[in-house]
This record gives C-alpha cells, sequence and structure tokens, in this order.
C-alpha cells in the first residue's frame, strides 16, 4: 500500500484576484496521488476542486496565482517548470479528461486526428504508426466501429463516445497520472455507470494514479480508493474511501453524506380515493426537421401516446435520461407547446382547446418550476415585479400582488427586503426559492417542476426539496415532478412514470417500482444509479 | 451538395425577380427621365424631340407594359437596351464587370489575408504595444472615409513620389503585352486595391483578433494545450480554424457588398468598372442600365453567399448540407 | 449600473471614445451658441492658410469661409445623421427582427426573406438611389441611410429574441399568463438590448461615414454644412489648401474612432463573457 | 495675387501665339481628357458637349469660324448670297473622301441636312426659313429661304450641321445603324478604339482632304470621372490637354502655374456661354420686377467672377454676351449695391418670404457659387432655401416651372437671333423645356422686337432693333444675368496651334501639333 506517490501536492496555495470572495481558491492543499488508486477530490461548487485538477497540469487562469506550495513529480517541482517543461509533462506524463467532453473536443477536427496529435505533441512515431495507435485506442476505450469513429468528428458522436475518444486520448502516452474533472457530471446514469467502469478498469490495468474531481458522493462510493473533501479551499476531511463515506469525523462531511437521497424511498400515506388533478390523455408530440427538397424530412417523436393522471395532493415523478421525452411532456401540459393529439384536463376544462386570452386565463391553475436558477428569473426585472407580475396579468391590484409577495418570500424562507434587489444578488438555491414564489403566486392548483433540483449543490438541494415537500402538503398541491434523479424521485414521489424514447414504459407507485421494476429499462437505470454498491474495501 | 444548390439558385432567382420589380418601380419614381435627361444634353429641347425620345426608349407604354416586357427580356438573360449608350446593357456590363471583379476580390483578397495575419499576431500578442500598435491602426483606418483616403494615396503615391499611377486601368496607348501588360494593370490595381482593401482589413483584423481571444478561452483549447502541444500549432490548428469561421461569415457577406459598393473608389481612380457605371446611368436615368447593374450585382451578392456557404460547410463540419 | 460604467472605465479605449464623444455631443449642442458666426457667411479672404489669423483659426475656404464655424456646425448635421437615421435602422430592425424571432414559423420565414431582399441589394447603391429619387435633403438622407441599415439590426434582433425565447424566465412569463406583447417587451427585449446597443454605436459611426460619403458625390443636403460636405467641397482644391478638407476630415474621423471605441467598450462591459475573461 | 496671375495667363498665351510662327511638325500622340464619358459619337444623334468634342475630329461641317465669328471655308470652298439674301449657294471642296474611302457630294449635304432636320432639335430649329435645298451639280448646294434671315451662315459649323455619309445610313434606321458604334466623317481623324469607361482613341486620317495634315498621329480622349484626379493626371503628364471645363474652377490658378503650361480662354467665341439666374416671373416674391432688380444689385458679381471663376470672365451687362453680333452696354447698370437692394425690396414690400433655389448640379463650382449668392441674398434680407437635386430633376423642375431661382447657362451660338431671343420671347413659354422662356417673362414690345430682327435687313437694322430689345430687358430684369463666362482649355506647352477657331477644341485637332 506505500508505493511511492505519483505526484505530491505540498501546502499548495493559490490566489484569487482582488476583490474575489476569498483571497484563496486553495488554501494550503497537500494531496498524494499514489499509482494504482483513484484519489476522489469531492466538494460543492466553489470549493476549489477544479483549481488543485487545473494546477496540477499547469492550466491555471492568468487571473490566479500560485503562492506557495510544492507540486512534486519525478523529483523536481512542477511549480518550477517554465512552458516547455510543463509542455514534456503535459499528456505524457500527466493526462486529463475534462467535465464537458462536446466543447472539450475541436468541432472542426477528426476524433482520429485528435487523438493523433496526442504523439505528435511529443513528437513521437510516424503519422501511420500514430493511425494504428489511434486506432488501437478507440477500440480499448470500447468505442464501437473504430474504424469509423476516428474520421468521425465530435457531433456526430454520443456524449458517452466523446468521453471515452477524450479518455482514449488521456491514455495515450501512458502516462503516469490521470485527472478526471467531473468527467461523467454531464452524461447520462447509464453512460456514467459505463464510463466510471472504464475509468476504473483502465487505472486498474495500467496501475495509474487518479485524481477524481467530482460533487457526487454516489460517484465517490463507486469509484474511490482514496477521498479528500473540500470546502472554501481547504481540506476538511481525508481518508479512505470506506473511511469516509461510513465514519464521516468532520461535521461537513456528515452534512453532505446525509443529503445524499437515499435510494430506499420512505413510506407514503396512502391517496387512494382522491380526485383527479391533472388527466393527461394520449400526449403526442413528433418534431419535423425539414430535409430540404430531395432528402427525406427527419422526425423526432417527442411523445407518443402519453397518457397519466394526477391525484389531489400527490407528486407524480417523470424520470428518464436526456431525449427521452420528459422536458417536453412538461412543456406539453404546460401548453408551452401545442401537442399533436392528446388532451390536458385540469377538472372541468380541456387545456389543449384553449387558446389565446382564454388560455392566458387558465394558465393559473397551472405553474412551473424551472431548472437553471440563472435561466428562470429574468436579471432585469426585481425580485418583487417578478413575483408580482403574474397576478397583476390577472387582474389583480398592483399593491395587493406586492404584498403577497412579500408573503411568499416569507413562506419559501427569504426576508421582504428581496422584493427590491435583482436576481443576481442571490445564490442559487435563494433563485429556486424566488422561482417557487412566483409559482405559488398565483395560487396554482398543480405545480410543475422541470429538474428543479438537478443544478444545485447536494445540501442546497435537499432544502429546497423540504421546502417543497412542505408547501405542497400545507397548500394542498398536487405536483409533476420531472428529473434524471432516481434518488431524488425516490425521496419526493408518490408514484414515478420512467419514459424512454417518448414512452413512458413503466408506471408504478414509488416503492413498488423501487422494489420490483417490471421493465428492462427501468432495471438498467436503476442498476445504474451510483453509490449502490459498499464502499470498496481498502487493499 | 447538388440538391442545395439547386435549391439556393432557385431561391436566388426568386429573389432577383423581386430585386427587379422593386428597383424597376423605385427608380422610375426619381424625377426627371432620360429623356429629358438628353435633351438637356443636346442643348435643345422642343416637345418633337422628347416625344422622338420618349417613344425610342418606349417610355410613352404604361409602367406595367414596360415592367412585362422587360421581365420577359430578363428571363431570357435579355437584360435590355441602354438608352444612353445606345447598346446593349449586357454589352455594357460585360466590359466592365471584370474590371470591378479584378478590383474587389483582389482589394478582398488583400484585405482578408493581412487582415487575418494581423489579427492573429495582435491575438497571439494580447495586451503588448504590437497589439495595440495593430488594433489602433485598424481603428483609424475602420473610421478614415474611403475618399479621403484615396486622395491622399494619390497625393502621396502618384504627385510627390511618382511611384503609382494615379488613374485608369492601364497605362493608355503603351500597348503592352504579355507580362508587361499585366505588370502595368497591377501597377494601376495597387492604389485602388489598398484603399478599399484597407478599411476591410481593418475589419478583418478586429474580428480575427476578438474571434480568436474568444476561440482561446474554449475547452478544446485547453484539451490541446493539456496535450502538451506547442502554442503555435494549438494557435493555428485549434484556436484560428475555430475562429476564421465568423470571419468567413462576414467575408462572404463583404465579397457580394463590394461589387456595388466600389463607386467612390472607381470614381476617384477612374477605374472603368461597373460601380461607376451605376451612379453615371442614375444620373442619366438610364433605367436599363441602372436596372442591369442593380440585378447583376445582387445576383452577385447571391452567387458569393452561396460560395460562402459552401465554404463554410466545407470548414465546418457540423453543418450538412440540408437547408 | 455602477457595475457597468465601472467595467467601462476600465477599459482605456472606451474612456477615450467617451471623452471624443462628449466634447462632440457638446460642440453639436452648445457649439453653434458660443461661436455664432454662420459657417456660410464669407468672413475672410478665400484659402487663407490656418494658424495665420486667430480670427479664423483653422483658415478659410475657397469662398472665405471659416472653415472652424464649418467644424463647429458640421459637428450637428453629422452626429445628427448619424444617430437619427440609426434610430430609423432600429425602428425597422428591432420590431420587425423580435417579430419574426418570438413568432417563428411562416412569420419568421416570411420576415426573413424580406431582410435577405433587402440584404441582397448593394447597400451603398441603394442608399445613392434613394436619395437620388427623394432628392438630397437631411430627411431623404437620414431615410436612405435607415433604410439600408437595418437588416443586420433585424437579424441581430432575431437571433437574440430565438434564444431568448426558450429561456426559462420566459417561459415562466407565458406560464403566468402573459400576453405576447407584454412578453416582448418587459422580458425579451431588455435582455436583447446589450448587444444591439453595440451594434447600435458602430451603424451610428457607420452612418456618419455613409452621410459623408454621399456628401461626396454631391447628394449631401445644401441647406445644412456637414463634416462629409466640407471634406467633398474641398477635394479639389486639396492641393492649394489642404486644410478644408483635412479638418473635416479628422473630425470625421475622431467621430467615427470615438463611436467605435464606445463601441467596443460597451461590448466589454455588456457582455459579461468577455468581461469576465482574461485578456 | 489675382492680378499677378491674370499677367502670367497673358504671357503664356502670347508665348503659345508666338509659336505659331515655327514649322508644324509631324507625328506624336495627344492625350486630352473627355468629361463627362459621351454617350455615342454619332453627331448627327447626340449633341452633348462631350459628343461635339470628339466628334468635332471626326466630322465636319460646311463652314467653320474665326474668332471674329466669320466664316471660313469648311467642306465649302466658297459661298455665295443672293442680292435678296434669299438664295446661299455653297461650292463644295473636290477630292473630299469619307474614311472608307467613298466621296464626299452634295448628296451627302441634302442627305445630311434631311437627316438632321428629324434628329437634330437645334438643326431643326436653325432650318426653319428654309424653303428647300437642291444640289444642281455634284459639288454645289443651294439653300432657298423663305424670308432673309440673318444669322443664316452662322449655322454650318460641324456640332450644329455635321455632315453624315449618305451611302451608309441611307435606307436603315439612323438610330440603330452599326456604324453609329464606329463613326466615319470626312474629319482629320478616324475613330479607333473605346474603351468605355476608359478612353476613346481616335488615329490620324491618312486621306484628309488638305495634304500635309493633320499632323498628329493619335489622339487619346482620356476618361477620368474626379475632377481632383483629372487635375492629377495633367500634373503628373498622363494628359496633355484638358478642355475648358475639365477640372474645377478652384484648381485653374495652381495648375495653370505648372511648369510649361500654356492656358488659353480662345475657342469659345462661337458658343459665348453666357450664366444667368432664372427668376421665376409667374409666381412669388420674383414675380415682382422690384424684387428682380434687388436681385441683381445685391449679388456680388466681382465677387464671383475673381474668386469663384479666378478672374476669368466678364461681369454680365445685359441677355447678350459681349462677343456675340449686336452687343450693347448702353443699358442700365446693376453695381454691386446692398443698400440699394434693400430699399428696393422695401419698395416692392417683401417681407422676408421663403424663396426656393435650386444650384445647377454641374460640379463644385456652381455650388460654390450658388452658396455665395445665397449669402449675398441673406445679407439684404432676402430668405433663401436651397432646393438640391441632380441633373435629371434639374431638368425636370426647370422644364415644369418648379423653382423661384436658379441657374443655367447657355451658348448663344453669336446671333441674338439663334441664342439670345428664345429666353424672352413669350412664344417661347412652352412646358417642358429647359432652354427657351423658363422664367415666363412675357413682353409683346420685346416679342416684337426678336421677331423683326431675325428677318430684317441690312445689318444696320438689326443692330438698331437689338440695341432696343436689351435696353428694354436690361431694365424689366427678366433673368439675372451674371456673368459671360470663360473656361480656359489648359494645355501642355508642347501642344501647338491646338485652338485656331471660334468653336474652340470642338473644331477639332485639325492644325495642333507637337514640339518636341
Amino acid at each position: 500500500m506505500t508505493a511511492a506517490p505519483a505526484v505530491s501536492i505540498k501546502n499548495l496555495k493559490i490566489a484569487l484576484p482582488k476583490g474575489a470572495e476569498r483571497p484563496y481558491a486553495v488554501d494550503g492543499i497537500s494531496i498524494d496521488l499514489i499509482p494504482g488508486e483513484i484519489v476522489c477530490v469531492v466538494g460543492e461548487s466553489g470549493s476549489g476542486k477544479s483549481m488543485c485538477a487545473h494546477a496540477l497540469m499547469g492550466l491555471l487562469p492568468d487571473t490566479v496565482s500560485t503562492e506557495t506550495g510544492e507540486i512534486a513529480f519525478n523529483g523536481g517541482n512542477l511549480l518550477k517548470l517554465d512552458e516547455d517543461g510543463w509542455r514534456d509533462v503535459r499528456g505524457r506524463h500527466i493526462a486529463m479528461v475534462f467535465q464537458e467532453p462536446m466543447t472539450a473536443l475541436n468541432p472542426l477536427m477528426r476524433i482520429g486526428d485528435q487523438m493523433m496529435e496526442m504523439f505528435e505533441a511529443h513528437n513521437l512515431l510516424t503519422p501511420k504508426e500514430r493511425r494504428a495507435k489511434a486506432l488501437g485506442l478507440a477500440r480499448e476505450v470500447g468505442l464501437p466501429d473504430p474504424e469509423r469513429i476516428v474520421r468521425a468528428y465530435p457531433h456526430q458522436l454520443s456524449g458517452g463516445q466523446r468521453q471515452r475518444a477524450m479518455i482514449a486520448m488521456a491514455l495515450a502516452l501512458e502516462p503516469a497520472v490521470l485527472v478526471a474533472d467531473e468527467p461523467t457530471t454531464a452524461l447520462d446514469v447509464t453512460t456514467q455507470a459505463q464510463i466510471l467502469k472504464l475509468i476504473r478498469d483502465l487505472q486498474r490495468r495500467r496501475n495509474m494514479a487518479v485524481m477524481f474531481i467530482t460533487h457526487d458522493f454516489g460517484v465517490v462510493a463507486d469509484i474511490a480508493d482514496r477521498v479528500v473533501v473540500l470546502r472554501y479551499g481547504k481540506v476538511v476531511e481525508e481518508g479512505t474511501a470506506a473511511e469516509v463515506l461510513t465514519r464521516p469525523q468532520h461535521d461537513y462531511t456528515k452534512a453532505l453524506l446525509a443529503a445524499v437521497p437515499s435510494m430506499h424511498p420512505p413510506v407514503r400515506a396512502p391517496l387512494e380515493g382522491r380526485e383527479k388533478a391533472v388527466e393527461v390523455i394520449g400526449l403526442d408530440k413528433t418534431y419535423v426537421t425539414s430535409g430540404g427538397w430531395f432528402k427525406p424530412d427527419r422526425s423526432v417523436r417527442a411523445a407518443n401516446e402519453v397518457s397519466f393522471d394526477i391525484l389531489q395532493g400527490e407528486t407524480l415523478g417523470l424520470v428518464g435520461e436526456s431525449g427521452s421525452g420528459k422536458s417536453s411532456v412538461a412543456r406539453l401540459v404546460m401548453q408551452l407547446i401545442k401537442p399533436d393529439r392528446g388532451t390536458v384536463r385540469l377538472g372541468d376544462s380541456d387545456l389543449t382547446k384553449l387558446t389565446g386570452r382564454a388560455l392566458r386565463i387558465e394558465r393559473h391553475r397551472i405553474q412551473m418550476i424551472f431548472q437553471d436558477p440563472f435561466a428562470s428569473l429574468n436579471p432585469r426585472r426585481k425580485v418583487g415585479n417578478i413575483i408580482s407580475d403574474g397576478p397583476i396579468a390577472h387582474g389583480t391590484d398592483a399593491k395587493v400582488a406586492m404584498q403577497r409577495a412579500r408573503e411568499l418570500l416569507g413562506l419559501v424562507g427569504l426576508d421582504a427586503g428581496a422584493m427590491e434587489r435583482y436576481p443576481h444578488e442571490f445564490s442559487g438555491g435563494q433563485r429556486q426559492r424566488i422561482g417557487i414564489a412566483r409559482a405559488l403566486a398565483l395560487d396554482p392548483e398543480i405545480i410543475v417542476a422541470d429538474e428543479a433540483v438537478s443544478a444545485l449543490d447536494v445540501s442546497v438541494q435537499a432544502q429546497v426539496l423540504a421546502l417543497l415537500e412542505d408547501l405542497k402538503a400545507r397548500l394542498g398541491l398536487s405536483m409533476l415532478f420531472i428529473t434524471h434523479d432516481l434518488r431524488v424521485a425516490a425521496q419526493i414521489c408518490d408514484r414515478i412514470a420512467v419514459m424512454q424514447r417518448g414512452v413512458i414504459v413503466e408506471l408504478k407507485p414509488t416503492a413498488q417500482l423501487f422494489a420490483s421494476p417490471e421493465h428492462p429499462y427501468t432495471r438498467e437505470l436503476l442498476a445504474a444509479v451510483p453509490g449502490q454498491s459498499a464502499p470498496p474495501q481498502a487493499a | 451538395m447538388l440538391s442545395f444548390v439547386a435549391q439556393r439558385i432557385v431561391k436566388g432567382v426568386v429573389v432577383l425577380l423581386a430585386i427587379v420589380v422593386m428597383n424597376f418601380f423605385l427608380i422610375r419614381l426619381a424625377p426627371g427621365d432620360p429623356a429629358v435627361v438628353m435633351a438637356g444634353e443636346a442643348g435643345a429641347s422642343d416637345p418633337q424631340f422628347v416625344q422622338q425620345l420618349r417613344e425610342k426608349f418606349s417610355l410613352d407604354k404604361p409602367l406595367p407594359e414596360q415592367l412585362l416586357s422587360y421581365v420577359k427580356g430578363i428571363v431570357t438573360l435579355d437584360l435590355g437596351f441602354s438608352f444612353r449608350q445606345q447598346m446593349p446593357v449586357s454589352k455594357l456590363i460585360s466590359e466592365r464587370i471584370g474590371a470591378t471583379l479584378l478590383l474587389t476580390l483582389t482589394a478582398f483578397a488583400i484585405s482578408l489575408v493581412l487582415g487575418i495575419f494581423f489579427g492573429t499576431l495582435a491575438a497571439r500578442f494580447a495586451g503588448s504595444w504590437g497589439d495595440s500598435a495593430i488594433t489602433a491602426a485598424a481603428l483609424v483606418f475602420y473610421a478614415t472615409p474611403i475618399f479621403w483616403l484615396a486622395l491622399m494615396a494619390i497625393l502621396l503615391f502618384s504627385v510627390y513620389l511618382g511611384w503609382l499611377p494615379s488613374f485608369g486601368y492601364d497605362t493608355v496607348g503603351a500597348n503592352y503585352t504579355g507580362l508587361a501588360y499585366v505588370g502595368d494593370v497591377a501597377l494601376h490595381l495597387i492604389m485602388p486595391a489598398m484603399t478599399i482593401g484597407l478599411f476591410f482589413m481593418a475589419t478583418y483584423t478586429r474580428m480575427t483578433r476578438a474571434s480568436m481571444l474568444e476561440v482561446k478561452r474554449l475547452d478544446f483549447v485547453k484539451t490541446a494545450r493539456a496535450k502538451g502541444l506547442r502554442d503555435n500549432v494549438i494557435q493555428r490548428r485549434h484556436v484560428l480554424r475555430n475562429a476564421l469561421l465568423p470571419v468567413v461569415t462576414l467575408a462572404g457577406v463583404h465579397a457580394g457588398t463590394l461589387i456595388g459598393g466600389a463607386v467612390i473608389t472607381e470614381t476617384v481612380y477612374a477605374w472603368p468598372g461597373i460601380g461607376r457605371l451605376m451612379y453615371e446611368a442614375l444620373l442619366q436615368r438610364d433605367y436599363n442600365l441602372l436596372l442591369g447593374v442593380f440585378v447583376v450585382c445582387s445576383a452577385m451578392v447571391l452567387i458569393f453567399n452561396l460560395i460562402t456557404d459552401l465554404v463554410y460547410r466545407l470548414v465546418d463540419p457540423r453543418i450538412e448540407f440540408a437547408s | 449600473m455602477k457595475a457597468f460604467w465601472k467595467s467601462m472605465l476600465r477599459h482605456p479605449g472606451g474612456v477615450i471614445g467617451l471623452v471624443i464623444l462628449f466634447i462632440t455631443i457638446f460642440i453639436a449642442i452648445f457649439g453653434p451658441t458660443i461661436f455664432p458666426t454662420s459657417p456660410w457667411r464669407m468672413v475672410q479672404r478665400p484659402f487663407l492658410p490656418p494658424f495665420t489669423n486667430p480670427a479664423v483659426l483653422l483658415g478659410t475656404d475657397a469662398l472665405g469661409r471659416d472653415v472652424f464655424a464649418g467644424i463647429i456646425y458640421g459637428a450637428r448635421v453629422s452626429l445628427l445623421v448619424g444617430m437619427v437615421s440609426t434610430l430609423v435602422a432600429l425602428i425597422v430592425g428591432v420590431p420587425l427582427g423580435a417579430t419574426a424571432g418570438y413568432f417563428g414559423g411562416r412569420v419568421d420565414d416570411a420576415l426573413m426573406r424580406f431582410t435577405e431582399f433587402f440584404q441582397t441589394i448593394p447597400s451603398f447603391p441603394l442608399a445613392i438611389v434613394l436619395v437620388a429619387i427623394l432628392q438630397p435633403s437631411i430627411y431623404s438622407i437620414v431615410a436612405s441611410i435607415g433604410i439600408v441599415s437595418w437588416p443586420p439590426v433585424a437579424r441581430l434582433v432575431r437571433a437574440e429574441v430565438l434564444s431568448l425565447r426558450t429561456r426559462e424566465y420566459v417561459q415562466a412569463a407565458i406560464v403566468t399568463g402573459q400576453s405576447n406583447s407584454w412578453i416582448i417587451w418587459r422580458e425579451i427585449l431588455p435582455n436583447a438590448l446589450s448587444p444591439v446597443i453595440v451594434l447600435a454605436s458602430l451603424m451610428v459611426a457607420t452612418a456618419i461615414l455613409l452621410e459623408s460619403s454621399l456628401s461626396f458625390l454631391g447628394l449631401g443636403d445644401p441647406n445644412m454644412i456637414s463634416w462629409g460636405y466640407m471634406v467633398g467641397a474641398g477635394r479639389t482644391v486639396i492641393r492649394q489648401a489642404w486644410w478644408i478638407t483635412v479638418f473635416p476630415g479628422v473630425a470625421i474621423l475622431l467621430a467615427v474612432l470615438a463611436m467605435n471605441l464606445v463601441g467596443e467598450g460597451l461590448n466589454d462591459a455588456l457582455n459579461p463573457r468577455l468581461a469576465k475573461g482574461s485578456r | 495675387m489675382l492680378k499677378h496671375f491674370l499677367l502670367g495667363l497673358a504671357l503664356t498665351s502670347s508665348l503659345c501665339t508666338a509659336a505659331l510662327a515655327q514649322e508644324p511638325k509631324m507625328g506624336g500622340t495627344i492625350n486630352a481628357v473627355i468629361q463627362p464619358e459621351p454617350p455615342g459619337l454619332m453627331l448627327a444623334l447626340v449633341q452633348n458637349g462631350p459628343t461635339q468634342m470628339v466628334s468635332g475630329n471626326i466630322y465636319e461641317g460646311l463652314l467653320r469660324y474665326s474668332k471674329k465669328l466669320e466664316p471660313l471655308p469648311g467642306l465649302a470652298e466658297s459661298w455665295t448670297v443672293s442680292p435678296d439674301a434669299k438664295t446661299y449657294t455653297f461650292k463644295l471642296k473636290p477630292g473630299v473622301t469619307w474614311h472608307d474611302g467613298k466621296p464626299f457630294t452634295s448628296a451627302d449635304v441634302l442627305f445630311s441636312v434631311e437627316t438632321l432636320r428629324v434628329t437634330h432639335a437645334r438643326a431643326r430649329g436653325n432650318l426653319v426659313q428654309v424653303d428647300k435645298v437642291e444640289a444642281p451639280d455634284d459639288l454645289t448646294v443651294v439653300f432657298t429661304l423663305k424670308q432673309p434671315f440673318g444669322p443664316f451662315l452662322g449655322i454650318f459649323e460641324v456640332g450644329s450641321m455635321p455632315m453624315i455619309p449618305k451611302h451608309i445610313y441611307e435606307g436603315s434606321d439612323i438610330k440603330t445603324n452599326a456604324a453609329n458604334n464606329a463613326p466615319i466623317g470626312t474629319g482629320p481623324f478616324m475613330f479607333k478604339e473605346w474603351k468605355k469607361g476608359s478612353f476613346i482613341q481616335l488615329v490620324k486620317n491618312p486621306n484628309y482632304h488638305i495634304k500635309g495634315k493633320p499632323y498628329i498621329d493619335s489622339i487619346y480622349w482620356q476618361i477620368i470621372p474626379d475632377a481632383a484626379a483629372r487635375s492629377v493626371a495633367y500634373e503628373t503628364g498622363k494628359v496633355d490637354v484638358l478642355p475648358g471645363g475639365s477640372i474645377e474652377n478652384f484648381d485653374v490658378p495652381r495648375v495653370s502655374k505648372l511648369p510649361n503650361t500654356c492656358v488659353t480662354g480662345e475657342g469659345w467665341e462661337f458658343f459665348s456661354p453666357l450664366a444667368w439666374m432664372w427668376l421665376n416671373n409667374r409666381q412669388g416674391p420674383t414675380a415682382n420686377k422690384l424684387v428682380r432688380q434687388a436681385i441683381m444689385y445685391a449679388i456680388d458679381r466681382e465677387f464671383a467672377r475673381d474668386v469663384i471663376w479666378n478672374g476669368l470672365g466678364k461681369v454680365a451687362t445685359g441677355p447678350s454676351a459681349s462677343t456675340i453680333k449686336y452687343y450693347t452696354d448702353d443699358v442700365r447698370k446693376y453695381p454691386y449695391d446692398p443698400a440699394k437692394a434693400k430699399a428696393l425690396l422695401k419698395e416692392a414690400g417683401y417681407k422676408g418670404e421663403k424663396i426656393r433655389m435650386m444650384p445647377l448640379p454641374y460640379g463644385e463650382t456652381w455650388l460654390r457659387w450658388a452658396e455665395a449668392i445665397k449669402q449675398n441674398l441673406n445679407d439684404v434680407g432676402i430668405t433663401i432655401e436651397t432646393v438640391a437635386t441632380d441633373v435629371p430633376g434639374y431638368n425636370q423642375k426647370i422644364g415644369e416651372w418648379d423653382f423661384d431661382i436658379s441657374y443655367s447657362y447657355l451658348y448663344q451660338y453669336g446671333d441674338p437671333a439663334l441664342g439670345v431671343g428664345r429666353n424672352y420671347v413669350s412664344s417661347q413659354i412652352v412646358k417642358g423645356q429647359q432652354f427657351n422662356n423658363v422664367e415666363g417673362y412675357s413682353n409683346p414690345e420685346i416679342d416684337q422686337l426678336f421677331a423683326d430682327g431675325a428677318v430684317a435687313t441690312p445689318d444696320s437694322k438689326r443692330k438698331e432693333i437689338y440695341d432696343k430689345a436689351q435696353k428694354i430687358l436690361v431694365e424689366d430684369v427678366p433673368v439675372a444675368w451674371m456673368l459671360e463666362l470663360q473656361f480656359p482649355t489648359i494645355m501642355n506647352c508642347k501642344v501647338k496651334n491646338l485652338i485656331t477657331t471660334g468653336i474652340g477644341v470642338n473644331d477639332g485637332f485639325r492644325d495642333a501639333w507637337i514640339d518636341k
């Protein structure tokens, strides 16, 4: 176990530019990366974990500067290297995989060429040998049809394939150290599981030291040998995965772990005999892109005969991966897009039959909470206006609406002073609360929450979920809860519908779904959720 | 790809017809007509004379009838007859368009090559004095009225230094042949091409610089650095290529409009191109000729737009040949 | 707002641009009150070189008129033409682009064909023809420059609206029952403003250049003195009286330069993506 | 400075004259400027200035005119007038051939006269008094008039009556004949090439009917649209001749002073361009004679001549230029007198009503002039609004009388019956035209005087009539006469003998030669 570290970061201090919220992005961190071991660096956004990764590659932005510390590698100090020295290290000795595989690949170059650049950068091999190597790498990371893939451009690949290509590239020169910066965050859960397995396998096979940056404790549980927990640029806890996950010492770690939703659904009060709040019958929506004159049109079926209902006071979860059509269904229900066929019935009125003014009036009965707390609030309107605009549009007196907005802010846990401020002055979680207040301002019967907590850090996510549960109960709301995260769904939903390629493949009470999934896709999804296996034992 | 081109051509023809119709009426809204102008120039204008001219130009017929016969002509690629010059419009334009294309395309090539070069240089050394100098020079050229620049250039290079001829397409009466002729034309071409070119060069310099700085921040550049690639390889292969996409788009828009836009340069340097022809036709209310120039210039715009799109599609694999 | 000025002032070019611009605007507004000599008045012998007589600091033109007075009075016309024609372009382009972008589909198709149509006709020749049709006057010049410069505005606004339309806060506004026009004016356009402001500042510069080019071709308003007119009028005597063209030429250059600098400053200040990045 | 310049001008002109004594040398090429580019070169069809200037080398008329406007032989060797002044007999020069080798005969003259009556508006007017034209033999042409017509011998100049080849045009549509693109005449130079937008090349006619002429091998007419570029072209030696009006007036003094440069104001005697302001006699303040007189007093015409026209030309005293027949200066004088102008305006009851002024859109000189006059008029309290337009707009607005004040300069063709009366007699108030009585002045006495003057004999009688007409007109100020214009021809001094007649450059480069 006591192999010499491949790299060791010693007392690293990275200064932020003047005027930032804290003086140091990374404040005296020391981490050893040992061959054959995966170190997970965990933290919430702004913890400085990404800075660490970039420091290791000598890729820090110009605005920050390393103040003190050492990165010991091969008997030298990486921080002392000049640009030429760094170039020699990068790729060859330390390689990196980034979070967003789409933007991390040059869109104008073929995948194979980008792989071959790895060798070219270090003047290795002949062009012909490089090509052969690239093909071999594509095969090794499990890319299907490698001959075709190396000639393809990034946009022609799926997200998972792109990340595989990135990994292939990183491994090309058999580096001693691999830095992976949230490599699976942008991926679907089933793909994430595959990529995690791939990294794990490769690391084992090549005996690499891996620094794995993530915010997700599920992932940590699946992949980590050792864990380093960061907060505000400092290490709060460090230890083997087993130790940290099962016996966290520091309060922060404990809180983080506690905030991770469990895979075991809680027991929920039965809802039989209640009236239907919403009835969705046979929704169909096909997106057609014109193919030009001589080519057939391309069409994507976003919703295919989607039917469900939500009882009063019930939360229905709609779960699926990206492209499954779950967001389209949310927008169809909200009448943000018109279905080709089908009905959305609220009590006695059929929303799909309404248009123009009549629809606008009826809209107050069903409101929506959006995914992105940064994009869902108009940056140029004050929070008070954002909340009161809706009621005013429905004829409420402006003063009354403002007063109500103040109350609602209180209800979602913000003080009334927020009325006069602009959205950018709030944190992500606070914004999401404002979004909830806006939805509640119209006294809706139903709330549609589209990935309402997906963009939030895990601790904030827990708080917002709790708030939603509380409000729902207090106000007697029904909810359509759209998420990709089965853990979240497990905690909040009464029933769950699983969507795949526009079709609801399975719809069951939550506990039943988790206990005995029937559809193969449901099973696949459940199996892919990270962090279900016991934490790996220290070797 | 063929279907894409076919589709664009059909669309272009529709646009052209619309342009013909609009301009046909627009031009006739201007006060005065060619008969009045010619009578004025002849120093005599009895009604009989003006009436003769009107009949000769078919201006006495109702407008829709005139339009119909013009459109019929256009369909068979006949641009009509120039009232004033007593010649088919297509002949007049074809005599001139070569000069315009030579001028504008040279200017275009110079501006694009130099603009990208300087823009790249400025972006490479962003923040240095060299960058500031290039940026400042680009701004100044961008802000200089083109006719002023032209006059100053003539004064400097023709009058004071005597290096370059101040007007014309070639040395009249010199009867050069072969390479000597090419050299002669090239000598005449330098000033007008540079005058137009400097403005656009300034545009491309600024655009390339801004675009490169933007691309520099993108993730894949970080990837390239993480590979250990040399900086100039990164700049060339990753940054520049991506940064050029918006420049290509802009350049495509320019290439077309340049052709009709060289009025002033052609006037100052007596370059026998169609920009000048257009302006003269306007001043003489030579309707058919003016319309003809508009149609040809618009067609050029469409052709260059198409070429740009094709180039764009070649450079950027993300765009497929569908509309 | 404070943050905006802060980032604007961080940009040295932008500061220079603002200073020149404010001086120009000041001259345009108050110049004629401070220097009451009409620029058309023949005050001295023709072709008096500059800096020889303090009463006519920048010399006189071919008729003995004060070049300095011309620069002062010309500021008003040049700026007016620049700004009003940009306003015209915005008045046409913004609603058109917004409508196309917001409603999409056939409306978008039709409006964009219309825009493309105007973009296909070479703009400078079109401007010349329009001025010739309407006969040269300040109104026809402003109108023609406006008419040839709106398509880029429409395209920009459309692109912005197209991307903003799918923003969640716009969807939130729909969901809360707002009307289309309310959404366009209150939710979308204010957020599409920054690139439009940047474009507009550059368009003012282009319009000043266009006006000067039209004046050069003799298509200026004969009742108003503008810098372009002065350059055009002085070009025939450029050899014996450089100052008649050089001073107004420099004035155009400075004004256009200022607008460009301000435009770049605005771009950096209003575009957080650039402002954040390292330069 | 101005005086110095004028002196220099006189000096260089005399130097040119001195050169006449030298023996002409053969060969060489002249580069001259032509502006604007002519629409065509077929003189019978197109008569604008540039066409006349180029085609004056290709075509010829029966007569030419000296600088004193005496007729000189052209294609006609000699001519006689019958005692009743109704029959004119021309003897044609024998041995004259067209550029294609066919002989020139009286049949060509007859054909030309008939053709021009259809296609040439001014010729049509000039020929109104002609009863018949006959050709008793190949070399004789006889014109018989309906009544005596004083100016008749003045209408045979090449621009007014060019001779065109019958064998080429007979039986064809003259407008579309292919020969129009390569015109064939009898002149000293033949058409060679026209590169549109660049140049027109003429070459020596080796079979010209005067042996030994022309001296020059080739002429290039260079087309350079920008005035400043034209003067640069001269300055850099790319062109040798700048015909009158090809560079802006303001540039003339500087260019004239360039080394080896000769300037002459001669060669415009036949045309005698006279500039005036149209004053609309029908409506508005300018309908009042007192206002019109006030305008005459208000404008500083000396300033215009000295500053805008660089001292070239003369302040006009009335409707006739001093170079044409029967001119008199025994008329009311209008010196620059703003005070008197103000008094007259007060008397007329003018209260600052807005008057629209439309400048002549012929380039910077005219715009500057309009600006200066606007300032003059402002100074005496007249409110002027300038209306801008381009050439076609100007033509139309003038023709439709849509102006208060505008400008023009018209040729007078040597005789008041040809170039003066048309602007003042009431029969010439016809809408849609630009060279007639546009101002709308109507005075039966004047009508009668001009009617009598055209047909009166002898000369002394005509003079009496025209003296009276001039007196009345100057009192009434139907238009505000400004300057007798002079368009100086500027050339490299190596070009000799360029201008030998009263028609100047338009008469061709027949006698010109280059000193090497």
